[in-house]
């Protein structure tokens, strides 16, 4: 247990590491394009990645990064894909939106909110179908609960029992909207109309996101059908890398208190510490052997060549 | 582009396949595959002969088990194969189809069913954003072998938003193939060769034609796809047709003969890929050449062909390619309007005259 | 009070002599094409349109023809277009699923499942920002509770508190497939998990959808907000006119039942006798006038002329 | 159709933008109108002006509001015609999409905000089965005063689900109205005429270009849809583009006038209505034409363009039609790849000297 609490640890700073180098190399001018940024809710993936197989199913998002990793992404490849590099997961023709491995069970990253909903739903008419006993999970923002397509997956799912989870990580806005402009009635509600199984949980605590999903992943594979999640987290940064100057929708003091109260990494690290389990100085040894390690992959990448221009004709058909 | 009609078919769909029968397949000899069944029947044939080969061929959509599909064309399937692999959904056309398209990632081939192809507004999310382009973002290492099946045509009495030939939109979209049958024969030959397919393939079915008639080999075939089939080989004009419109260019080739117009007809059988080389080969042949397909022309399946044609047998053409589409309106009810929407065997006879000054 | 509910029995039989009507151009070939006829639903289309002004709003389906007259359509016009007449409310052009008129309110009936939802919580934003107190029904079938675009609107109508009211017809089928094969969870529960009131009623029962959905338009029109109800019913025909034998999904038994005992039309003309509003003779009276009228309407439609070939090309652009 | 290409565009909209300028507006003198704002200004001003002169015109689509767009390109709408005019929406395309159809149907002129064209595949029934169809399927009795503003165009280092040029699905549709404006001052004339407009109308902005400075009027005026411009005047060969191309093909005609070809560049403006008149004669004059279209070409704009040429101009032209477009691949991330994909000014050079001989 305490072995595995310090491993969830190490994912969830090496994420909060990666995502820094995202953002520098943004800043540097070095990525093409723009990136949506994990901090700040990297319990959220890390505590739901925990509770699955290798060979589990996951959907990611715009806002993926931290999903892919947690789930076995290789940092130096997930880098390498955001330089549009020959080498990444993807050759360089997916970049940040679209990182997948079949590897790692990962279907994909998806840039059209909700576009995973009924992806990941067909994954678990897969398994049941083929007699597997693996499980999907979908993870979506809490924006993409205005797509209709989801209910319409929710729907299917709950009618033929699918090992499906639908896993809502509410961090308070759809890009510069409060939820709360768009969203009526109560989230948790929604999948209850349809009969599913669903849990509400504090998304900055990834013990609390491990216990809670863990039984409902079991009684998916047990075939008992599909459940929804909503983790409450937060996201630190802007809405992508380029959303610095936030003030029109969200307060400094609000993401302030965010930060220094309810930071992911901060609270497990006290709950090692407090619990015996690691001292301060292990823990910042974990840092240190990280950030070599992001900053080797990073280093790795941005020297990697890119793709030849014969190749943009490759892998339109299989 | 020629935007004049007249009738094309009665209302009555038996009667009206019965009429277009008597011109059909004259591509293949009936002497070599005796056996004649129905375009539905071809179709349901190559289903069936997948579902029993591959099981992990799974068939959805709304009312495709007991009732067979809203057009009875998949009678029986259920019954041999169960309702595990056919399986009826709720009216949930993105929900399905995006379901089909996990699936397919999955290990599963499975056929998507929507009822008329206008419900493919519903599902161009799933088709074009998603299953088009999963393989390639994933630098090629998800697949989706996935079959959506749809219909398309107008004379049924169905009104504006259920007569629509949609085809031009995924046609579009690389990443996708669509597929345009126009007899039993390649319905059977084509719809094996898109289960088989690693990629997602849409095929588009005439639900005039669903009781044509025509020969079927009984044992295992494939058409590959992206091979055009010149249905009449003919030397003074080309007329380039797909799907419903094949028939009726046939019927109005024979009309053309006792005129002295040798007209040869070309149907590309899928939309894309687009067996250019044939249908550019035979109008340098003819050097003239009318298109028609019963989508909208315009931004449509014409346009590419004329486009093709119009470029690629340039310096033979002696006249210019001339469109016969739908009339560019939503498709009326009343049936005096509706008829005059689609082209018809005398549209072709006329147009061809003219191109060919006879 | 009395005489409103004989104007209610009047309608519902002008429903049902009028479908009957449809059925028999169908069988004549006088009819293009299939229709999908109201027999037996007709309480629930008068008792809401008798809860409605004229200048209110409402959106109708493929199973339209009901809706339409209740809400005031004049039949010798709607027999016009379902034969594709010059006549007809659409000039021809729209045919049975497609009878629109701004006169009596009707946006329009829609062939697409769902169609109209978002239609008509538009009309409802219309009503509110122009400070009118028109409210807005959005007839639909059960099936379309498989439409995503369904919960989109009823989350906008929710959040923007728009004067429309949700009116699900559960006759039980999505055409050949039985509705609990297509709907997981309670139906009542999906809008109010957008926080949307909802009721249930008995839609044979005239008197109770009206009772039910009166304070609920009062309540849209005081600017209170959205509403969903669902209406018990059932079709006593085919799912159209030509769906003749249906043994293979449900029972002649079933039909049987609902025909004898849950007849909308019968179950209003014994509350009128048994409660003295009017005896069987004046019922019956009202029975042959109304045949008349509809025999005489239907003809003169067989009669009109069909719109000349040149009008296929008006009305594209207005 | 040729499918190579070059660099278009840096992966920076601003220096992207500075460097399209320069050779922008070729087509209004900069003397008449001394103002030179942006695209995304043009685009601002008309939809302000328009909901000054009527109360009827709002605006709801996401983050449209405070945020003025992801683009930044509404700033400061919600702040004049506050919250009930100006609104943010859920995520929810297809709800909002049809909110705004029914709303125009009953009195109000909305305009609702997809941001990224690709996301047009979401709401496809509510434009082409309700919006298109309803004028027409109610015997003209209801109208739908709807415009739905989009984005097109690539090489902004999006990748495949937010790069894409979909108009062709639209210009497909009788019942819609497509616009695709190339210049500030096009894009203010003809989103004021689109607003105007009593039919539902498609207006798609090339998010590349919302930094591309012109000259532009202060004054009120409007450009009529289905009119096409000549951005430039020659007598050599046509070069008919749309959109994000124009300023390309601009750039392409100065290049050869440096080889002496003069190049005559026509802007269509809209692609439904089509102004053939105008391109027709215009090829008449020239005898050769590229068509060049930010989408894909096949069963696209590029189609229907080529398709209208070779017909209208048969007897004119001294070479085949050539097609530019997207090059048929879903968009790539990575920049060489990307950058490969879209039409450039080298290509069109090439281009144009092989079909004069040069
Ligand atoms: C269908 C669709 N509509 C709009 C967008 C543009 N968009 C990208 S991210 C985003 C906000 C998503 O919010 P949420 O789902 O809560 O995820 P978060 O960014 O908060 O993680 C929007 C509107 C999109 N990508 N897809
Ligand atoms: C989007 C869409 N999908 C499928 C259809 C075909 N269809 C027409 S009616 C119908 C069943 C509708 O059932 P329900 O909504 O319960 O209405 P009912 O016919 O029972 O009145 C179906 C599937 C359609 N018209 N639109
Ligand atoms: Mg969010
Ligand atoms: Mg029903």
């Amino acid at each position: 247990m305490s072995d595995r609490l310090v491993q969830i640890y190490r994912q969830m700073v090496a994420i909060r590491l990666f995502e820094e180098r995202v953002n520098d190399l943004y800043t540097r001018a070095l990525m093409p394009g723009l990136a949506h940024l994990y901090i700040g809710e990297e319990a959220v993936a890390v505590g739901v990645c925990s509770a699955l197989r290798r060979d589990d199913y996951i959907t990611s998002t715009h806002r993926g990064h931290g999903h892919c990793l947690a789930k076995g992404a290789a940092p130096d490849l997930m880098f390498a894909e955001l330089l549009g590099k020959k080498a990444g997961y993807c050759k360089g023709k997916g970049g940040s939106m679209h990182i997948a491995d079949p590897e790692t069970g990962n279907l994909g990253a998806n840039a059209i909110v909700g576009g995973s909903a009924a992806l990941a739903t067909g994954a678990a008419f897969s398994s049941k179908y083929l007699g597997q006993d693996r499980v999907v999970v979908c993870f979506f923002g809490e924006g993409a609960l205005g797509q209709g397509v989801l209910y319409e997956s929710m729907n299917l799912a709950q009618l033929w029992k699918l090992p499906v989870i639908y896993l809502c990580e509410n961090n308070l806005y759809n890009e510069y909207t409060h939820f709360a402009e768009t969203t009526a009635g109560e989230i948790a509600a929604r999948p209850a109309a349809f009969g599913i199984e669903s849990a509400s949980v504090d998304g900055q605590d990834v013990r609390a996101v491990h216990d809670t999903i863990a039984p409902l992943v079991a009684r998916a594979r047990r075939g008992d059908g599909p459940a929804f999640v909503v983790a409450a987290t937060y996201r630190f940064r802007g809405h992508h890398v380029g959303d610095v100057s936030r003030d029109y929708y969200r307060t400094k003091q609000e993401e302030q208190r965010w930060m220094s109260d309810r930071d992911p990494i901060a609270i497990l690290a006290a709950h090692l510490v407090a619990s015996g389990v690691a001292d301060r100085a292990s823990l910042d040894g974990i840092h240190a052997e990280l950030t070599h390690q992001m900053d080797e992959a990073m280093q790795w990448a941005i020297d990697a060549p890119y793709p030849s221009v014969e190749e943009v004709t490759e892998d339109v058909y299989a | 582009m020629a935007e004049h009609a007249a009738r094309k078919a009665t209302a009555e769909p038996a009667e009206h396949a019965e009429r277009r029968n008597y011109s059909a397949n004259s591509a293949v000899s009936a002497v070599a595959f005796p056996r004649e069944i129905t375009f539905g029947e071809a179709v349901k044939e190559a289903i069936a002969e997948e579902m029993r080969r591959d099981p992990h061929v799974v068939l959805f959509g709304e009312d495709v088990a007991e009732a067979g599909t809203a057009f009875k064309v998949l009678t029986g399937l259920v019954q041999e194969f169960g309702p595990t692999r056919v399986i009826d959904t709720p009216i949930s056309e993105a929900g399905f189809t995006g379901l089909g398209v996990g699936a397919a990632m999955t290990g599963l081939r499975p056929i998507v069913d929507i009822m008329f192809g206008d419900f493919l507004t519903l599902v161009m999310d799933q088709l074009a954003n998603q299953a088009a382009k999963i393989h390639y973002m994933s630098g090629g290492k998800w697949r989706v072998p996935l079959v959506v099946r749809a219909t398309l045509g107008a004379t049924r009495r169905s009104a504006a938003q259920h007569s629509q030939s949609l085809h031009a939109w995924p046609s579009h979209i690389p990443g996708l193939k669509v597929v345009v049958p126009s007899t039993p024969y390649d319905a059977k030959g084509l719809m094996k060769a898109a289960i088989r397919d690693d990629n997602p393939v849409v095929v588009f079915e005439d639900k005039m034609q669903y009781r044509l008639k025509g020969p079927v080999p009984g044992e295992d075939y494939v058409i590959p796809l992206g091979v055009a089939d010149v249905k009449r080989a003919g030397r003074d004009i080309t007329i380039v047709a797909t799907s419903s419109m094949v028939q009726v260019a046939l019927g109005a080739a024979t009309l053309l003969e006792a005129i002295g117009v040798d007209a040869e007809v070309v149907d590309p059988r899928t939309t894309w890929p687009l067996d250019e080389r044939t249908i550019v080969e035979s109008v340098k042949k003819t050097s003239r050449a009318i298109v028609m397909d019963e989508g909208y022309g315009r931004y449509g399946v014409g346009a590419e062909l004329a486009a093709v044609i119009a470029e690629g047998a340039f310096y033979n053409l002696d006249a210019p390619v001339t469109r016969l589409g739908a009339m560019h309106v939503p498709i009326p009810f009343s049936p005096p309007l509706e008829d005059a929407t689609v082209p018809t065997e005398q549209t072709v006879v006329e147009t061809a005259r003219r191109l060919c000054n006879k």
